[in-house]
């Protein structure tokens, strides 16, 4: 038998919870079976996955929702498609204990930081203050939104000179925990069922027509990973802890990890309705160029709904 | 001052004037050599026809460094040119060497148009232009090295001529530790090494104690006499060029021209002190003072208070 | 000895100053570390081979992509400098493309080599590259007439007249070269490792980043220091010593 | 004529091949971008203004962070190679310091500055002074001392050496320094104007990135290789010549 | 050879005796002066006592260069050094000018021990050492824009002493666009621009045609006796030494001690072709022959195979 390699991308972060265990646990390996090789290929950013997987050098990645669309929009829907979903939630607003912030109101004239222009925290930190009649200073109003790396939030928020932030997990414990900030809005609230799309599974159209049955086979195991997940979640964040200290040289403190994954949803519905709706705002904010980009063709879901068929799951739409 | 410096219009080429200071003056652009020591019909080694060179200065002009020179040195010629500071004389040698680019006129070496750089003129240069990276020996031995002879033979040759200017025990000192005189003479011994047939001489014994230059005065002749190499020899010291050349070319101010030849025709081996040396050298220093004279008063001439 | 007591000195103030400022904790902990912390994370960091590791791997990246830069960037300088057609077009761009952060390089790099090392590699060079040409370059144009021309004279020609004089007589404006291309190097190394993880100590210092553990951080940074200075040691210093000798230059006075 | 001629002809088939590239369609032009669609992301960049106020805003934190970097460059390069204790302590480590990436400077212009025009200074900086102070130092070091020993003889001291003999005798090191520097603080800028959504053309080179637009980025590298160009032609290759006017060193051949 | 050159030990000190060649000699390490000249208990303008300074030559050990010199130089005296090529004259010069350290002994100026360089004392470098980033005028300016003097007054000083050198119609040059003997005709201009109490020149005529260097004996004469400076001038022309000097001192080849020296007690102005001139320096060339010889010998004797 012949030899296949699939290479696979992935973070070593909580959000792509999967990839972790996945290869904490050896459950692709196994999935597979022995004529696939697993390349597994650590990103520290979704720009150099996109690129990667561009160049070719990369089959298949966990990701987040906006590279992914980066990714889709600039190889105008060549390059890529979404095939799963993999975590949701997991973002928060979070305000500085002594910046005086209890409702709404108090935000006019702050500071609140965004982790990137134009990435989903800022959309939503954006599309929020619009719907509750704020304006940003680039648009003539007194709320200053500051696009800043999330560990300089942290440095920030202790210097006292930013007043809130919406940032992802687990950042947005960590300046629970360790910047004095509390948690004034949970982003889950805002959207139906709780549930929007904070890392899926992208893979190469070259690598989806090529290997359909690869293709397939890893996303039963995607499935039944996430599953297991969610049913050994102790031992299931456990390892995955583990996992990113062995990748990254240190572990998320406890009670960080207990917080960031009580915000985080394990799942492998790609939540397309809510990643459409992200899109749009993000539009609506000025980020996606002047005409909306199609995006309907983005989802292959095809392998997914088979998977889920098989398991006599309830299918995608 | 003896009459024996006439124009080569009123002495007619070939013959020859005895004179008391052993001196045949031939004015420039007259370049007939004396039969017997060299045929006329031998090709030149070489040939400076109707030179001139100019130097561009900052923005303010050019500065002529040579006007129509011509100049023609016989194979085996020891020739020594002499004239005021600032004359061209070092200007000449780099353009002989194939360092400069003439203005117009041609150079020509062995009766061809001579063609850049080329191992067959080696010129030591005024400012000496040793190597700081290398030592005593390697400046030595570079021209070796750049054609290729093999390490014994380098270093023997190098030894040799360490030897001839005293600095063999120095071999392994880097330049910035030797002396002014010493730094000469391992150019000398550098130029020497590569065995050329024509040696281009820039002042190469300016800094050397009298002593020591006698020492090398002797062993440049013997070494021209016994390969009969070319020899073009610049020097500030007239008594120098008696003591050395068959053939003094006096340059004249600015710009530099060649204002007379004299041929030397004592008998070899001179010496510096000898009687008739310094008398043809005072000759030639006459005729150069009364250069230098009408040219300084030119420069004073030029500027207003004094 | 007077040496070694100053060494000593120097760094006893630098941490005191360090310790004293930790104890007064103006900052907390987590963005101004303690030495402890530091010495911990370092101790951590060897203990568990990662650091080891790392300097390891991201040495033998700098011996080769550095390497590399230096014998073309040598090659290119002479190349531009003796090269009216190349001081005119690519000479011009030198300081400009020297100027181009390696994170335009980096999509490039992954174009053409993919995931692997050569990738990182090709960062590290495109980044020192130009560095060492740079040097080179003026070296060669700033060179006293009078070298070449001894040379030239003496029978040195093309290459030789590189090898043997151009060369050496360049040395002094070559090292100034050698230490920048050092620090280029070291500096799109680190850009190169965030391609992918690849185990150096780039990796090492983004993680430290990327998780604000400032201990970290401080830790590779130091770990950077003295690699650096070893190098600075074994070899830039002994050049330098060398070249003073010979050429009989200013010492430090 | 001639080489305006050059010029045009190099600049064409770069061009040309560029085209040729793109044609062919090697790779796909999400990743090798099409000359036109960089034309087109250049000219939108300018009708939008945004390039100009990059530019502008770029530009003016280039020359003061660079300008500060030389001055104090200087001072510290010449600080190290007149004083046996700095030179024994920050000497040695300089090119280590110097191969520090900016990424470890941002956390602490961040802590020291927050986010003002401040901090991306600060960091352009500590990305740039030490390359000046390298040069500096290796120029001092490099010095023939009979210019040192010419100008004390001449009764000059301390400042005065410094300023009228040390210094312009070092000048053809510490241009080499200057381009480096250069060089360096562009880099540095880059990483800078990443702390915080800042305007200059750092920003737009990352958001280029981060959206994968490599029209974007293509363009911005063309626009700092411009200014470079620029700022070569104007001021190092002004320097450059009149130092070999005057020295009467070696032109390009 | 005459009698003249005795040892000290022989003449008493004090004791003249005329001589035909208008000189009186005395050995090293009895430096008594004529009574006349300069009276004894006068505090000397420059004392080497008792000066050794070796060279660290790579590994191989160290170079003695100067070896227990004793030499007081009296204030307004004209002294000129001589010696073989090597054997320390420039030594010595940095030495007095503060530019070297000696390894043992002291440097005296005006009785007190010299601190590092000062104005006081300005050598003229074998070297030269012109700036190249300055015009010839800048580099004639510089000490006296160290010493804070007005640009008017920097100014008209320059193109006093650029005039003298014959320089002022190249003042806006840069040093490389001069010939080697202008060179070092600026590094005299700088040297004299300053106008110290004590000149030290290393062979400033090193590099000059004879002309121009009679015209600059007489100034430097000139200026000597109108300012009353006092002079240590190195040289390796003897002629020129006994030309210009009250005293010359006749260094040893390697390592450097004061082998003897000479009262010139010719009247002034001299002239170079003078006939006593000549006389007094073939006698002190003489001395300086057998002692080069002698060393010479021992270079020689010290290698195995030539
Ligand atoms: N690179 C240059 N640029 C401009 N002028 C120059 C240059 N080199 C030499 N000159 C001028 O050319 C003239 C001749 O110079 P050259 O060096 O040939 O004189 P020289 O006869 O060797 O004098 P010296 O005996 O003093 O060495 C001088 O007036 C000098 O100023
Ligand atoms: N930096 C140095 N390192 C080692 N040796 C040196 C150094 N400078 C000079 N010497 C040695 O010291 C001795 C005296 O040198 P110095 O330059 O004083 O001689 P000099 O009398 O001026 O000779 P010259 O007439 O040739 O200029 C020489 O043998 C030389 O090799
Ligand atoms: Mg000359
Ligand atoms: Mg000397």
């Amino acid at each position: 038998g012949q030899q296949t390699t699939i290479r696979v991308g992935a973070f070593p972060n909580i959000t792509h919870p999967q990839a972790m265990i996945g290869k904490a646990n050896g459950w692709f390996e196994k999935a597979m079976g022995p004529q696939v090789k697993i390349d597994w290929k650590t990103f520290n950013a979704g720009p150099s996955a996109i690129e990667t997987l561009f160049a070719g050098a990369l089959d298949m990645t966990y990701i987040g929702p906006n590279p992914a669309i980066n990714g889709y929009v600039r190889s105008t829907g060549e390059a890529l498609r979404t095939i799963a979903g993999a975590t949701s939630g997991g973002a928060a607003l979070v305000v500085r204990q002594d910046a005086g912030i209890t409702n709404i109101d108090d935000f006019h004239g702050k500071r609140i930081a965004s982790p990137q222009m134009g990435n989903t925290q800022d959309v939503a930190l954006r599309a929020w203050l619009r719907a509750h009649g704020m304006k940003t200073t680039d648009k003539g109003g007194d709320v200053q939104v500051i696009p800043v790396a999330n560990p300089d939030q942290l440095t920030l928020f202790l210097k006292k000179q930013l007043d809130a932030a919406w940032a992802p997990e687990p950042w947005a414990s960590r300046l629970v925990h360790e910047a004095n900030g509390r948690v004034f809005l949970d982003e889950r609230s805002l959207w139906p069922q709780g549930q929007f799309v904070t890392a899926q599974l992208v893979v190469s159209t070259k690598f989806l027509n090529e290997h359909p049955d690869l293709v397939k086979t890893w996303l039963r195991a995607h499935v039944e990973l996430t599953n297991w997940i969610n049913s050994h979640l102790p031992e299931a964040k456990n390892m995955l802890n583990a996992q990113i200290r062995k990748e990254t040289g240190k572990s998320l403190p406890g009670e960080v990890l207990d917080d960031s994954f009580g915000r985080l949803e394990v799942t492998y519905d790609p939540l397309k309705s809510a990643f459409l709706k992200a899109a749009q705002s993000a539009f609506d904010a000025g980020f996606l160029g002047r005409q909306m980009p199609d995006l309907s063709s983005m989802y292959d879901l095809k392998l997914l709904n088979e998977v889920l068929a098989e398991k006599g799951k309830k299918v995608i739409q | 001052m003896t009459p024996t410096a006439r124009n080569a219009a009123e002495a007619p080429a070939g013959h020859r004037t005895a004179s008391r200071s052993g001196l045949h003056a031939r004015a420039s652009r007259s370049l007939v050599v004396l039969p017997g020591r060299a045929p006329v019909s031998t090709t030149p080694k070489v040939s400076l026809n109707d030179i001139c060179l100019t130097y561009g200065v900052n923005t303010k002009g050019r500065l002529i460094a040579l006007d129509h020179i011509n100049l023609h040195v016989q194979p085996g010629e020891f020739l020594c040119i002499v004239g005021p500071s600032g004359c061209g004389k070092s200007t000449l040698l780099h353009l002989v060497a194939g360092l400069h680019r003439q203005t117009t006129g041609e150079v020509l070496i062995d009766g061809k148009a001579a063609q850049g750089t080329g191992t067959d003129r080696i010129l030591i240069f005024q400012e000496l232009g040793l190597f700081p990276w290398l030592t005593v020996q390697q400046n030595v031995e570079f021209g070796l090295r750049m054609a290729g002879v093999s390490k014994a033979e380098r270093e023997s040759k190098a030894a040799d001529y360490l030897r001839l200017v005293h600095l063999h025990q120095f071999r392994d000192n880097y330049i910035h530790q030797l002396s002014g005189g010493m730094r000469q003479r391992v150019a000398l011994a550098r130029a020497l090494a590569t065995e050329p047939d024509v040696l281009l001489m820039d002042e190469p014994f300016a800094a050397l104690d009298a002593q020591t230059r006698d020492l090398l005065h002797d062993e440049l002749e013997r070494i021209w006499a016994e390969t009969g190499r070319t020899i073009i020899f610049v020097t500030h010291n007239v008594r120098e060029a008696v003591r050395l050349g068959d053939r003094v070319v006096l340059l004249t101010f600015r710009p530099g021209k060649v204002k007379r030849e004299y041929h030397v025709d004592l008998p070899r081996p001179r010496h510096l002190e000898d009687v008739p040396v310094a008398t043809a050298a005072r000759e030639i220093l006459g005729e150069l003072r009364e250069e230098i004279n009408k040219s300084l008063e030119a420069e004073y001439g030029n500027e207003t208070n004094r | 000895m007077k040496r070694t007591a100053r060494y000593v000195l120097f760094y006893s103030v630098l941490i005191a100053a360090w310790v004293i400022l930790a104890k007064l904790k103006v900052w907390p902990p987590y963005i101004f570390p303690t030495p402890w912390g530091v010495g911990e994370a370092l101790w951590a960091g060897f203990a568990d081979h990662s650091f080891w590791i790392a300097i390891a791997v991201s040495m033998k990246r700098m011996l080769i992509g550095y390497g590399l830069s230096v014998v073309f960037g040598m090659i290119l300088g002479l190349g531009i400098a003796n090269s009216k057609f190349l001081e005119e077009t690519v000479g011009g761009l030198l300081v400009s493309l020297q100027s181009l952060p390696s994170i335009c390089w980096l999509p490039i790099a992954v174009l053409w080599f993919g995931l692997t090392e050569k990738a990182i590699l090709f960062v590290v060079v495109m980044g020192s590259l130009l560095s060492v040409t740079i040097s080179m370059e003026t070296g060669r144009k700033q060179l006293p007439k009078i070298y070449s021309m001894a040379g030239r004279n003496l029978g040195a020609g093309g290459f030789q007249l590189l090898l043997h004089v151009t060369l050496p007589a360049s040395l002094p404006y070559i090292v100034t070269g050698l230490k920048q291309g050092w620090a280029f190097a070291w500096r799109s190394l680190i850009s190169g490792e965030m391609i992918f993880v690849s185990l150096g100590l780039g990796q090492l210092l983004m993680m430290g980043r990327d998780l604000n553990d400032m201990s970290q951080v401080i830790a590779v940074m130091i770990l950077i220091i003295a690699l650096g200075y070893i190098v600075d040691g074994l070899v830039f210093k002994t050049v330098e010593k060398r070249l003073q000798e010979r050429w009989g230059l200013a010492p430090a006075s």
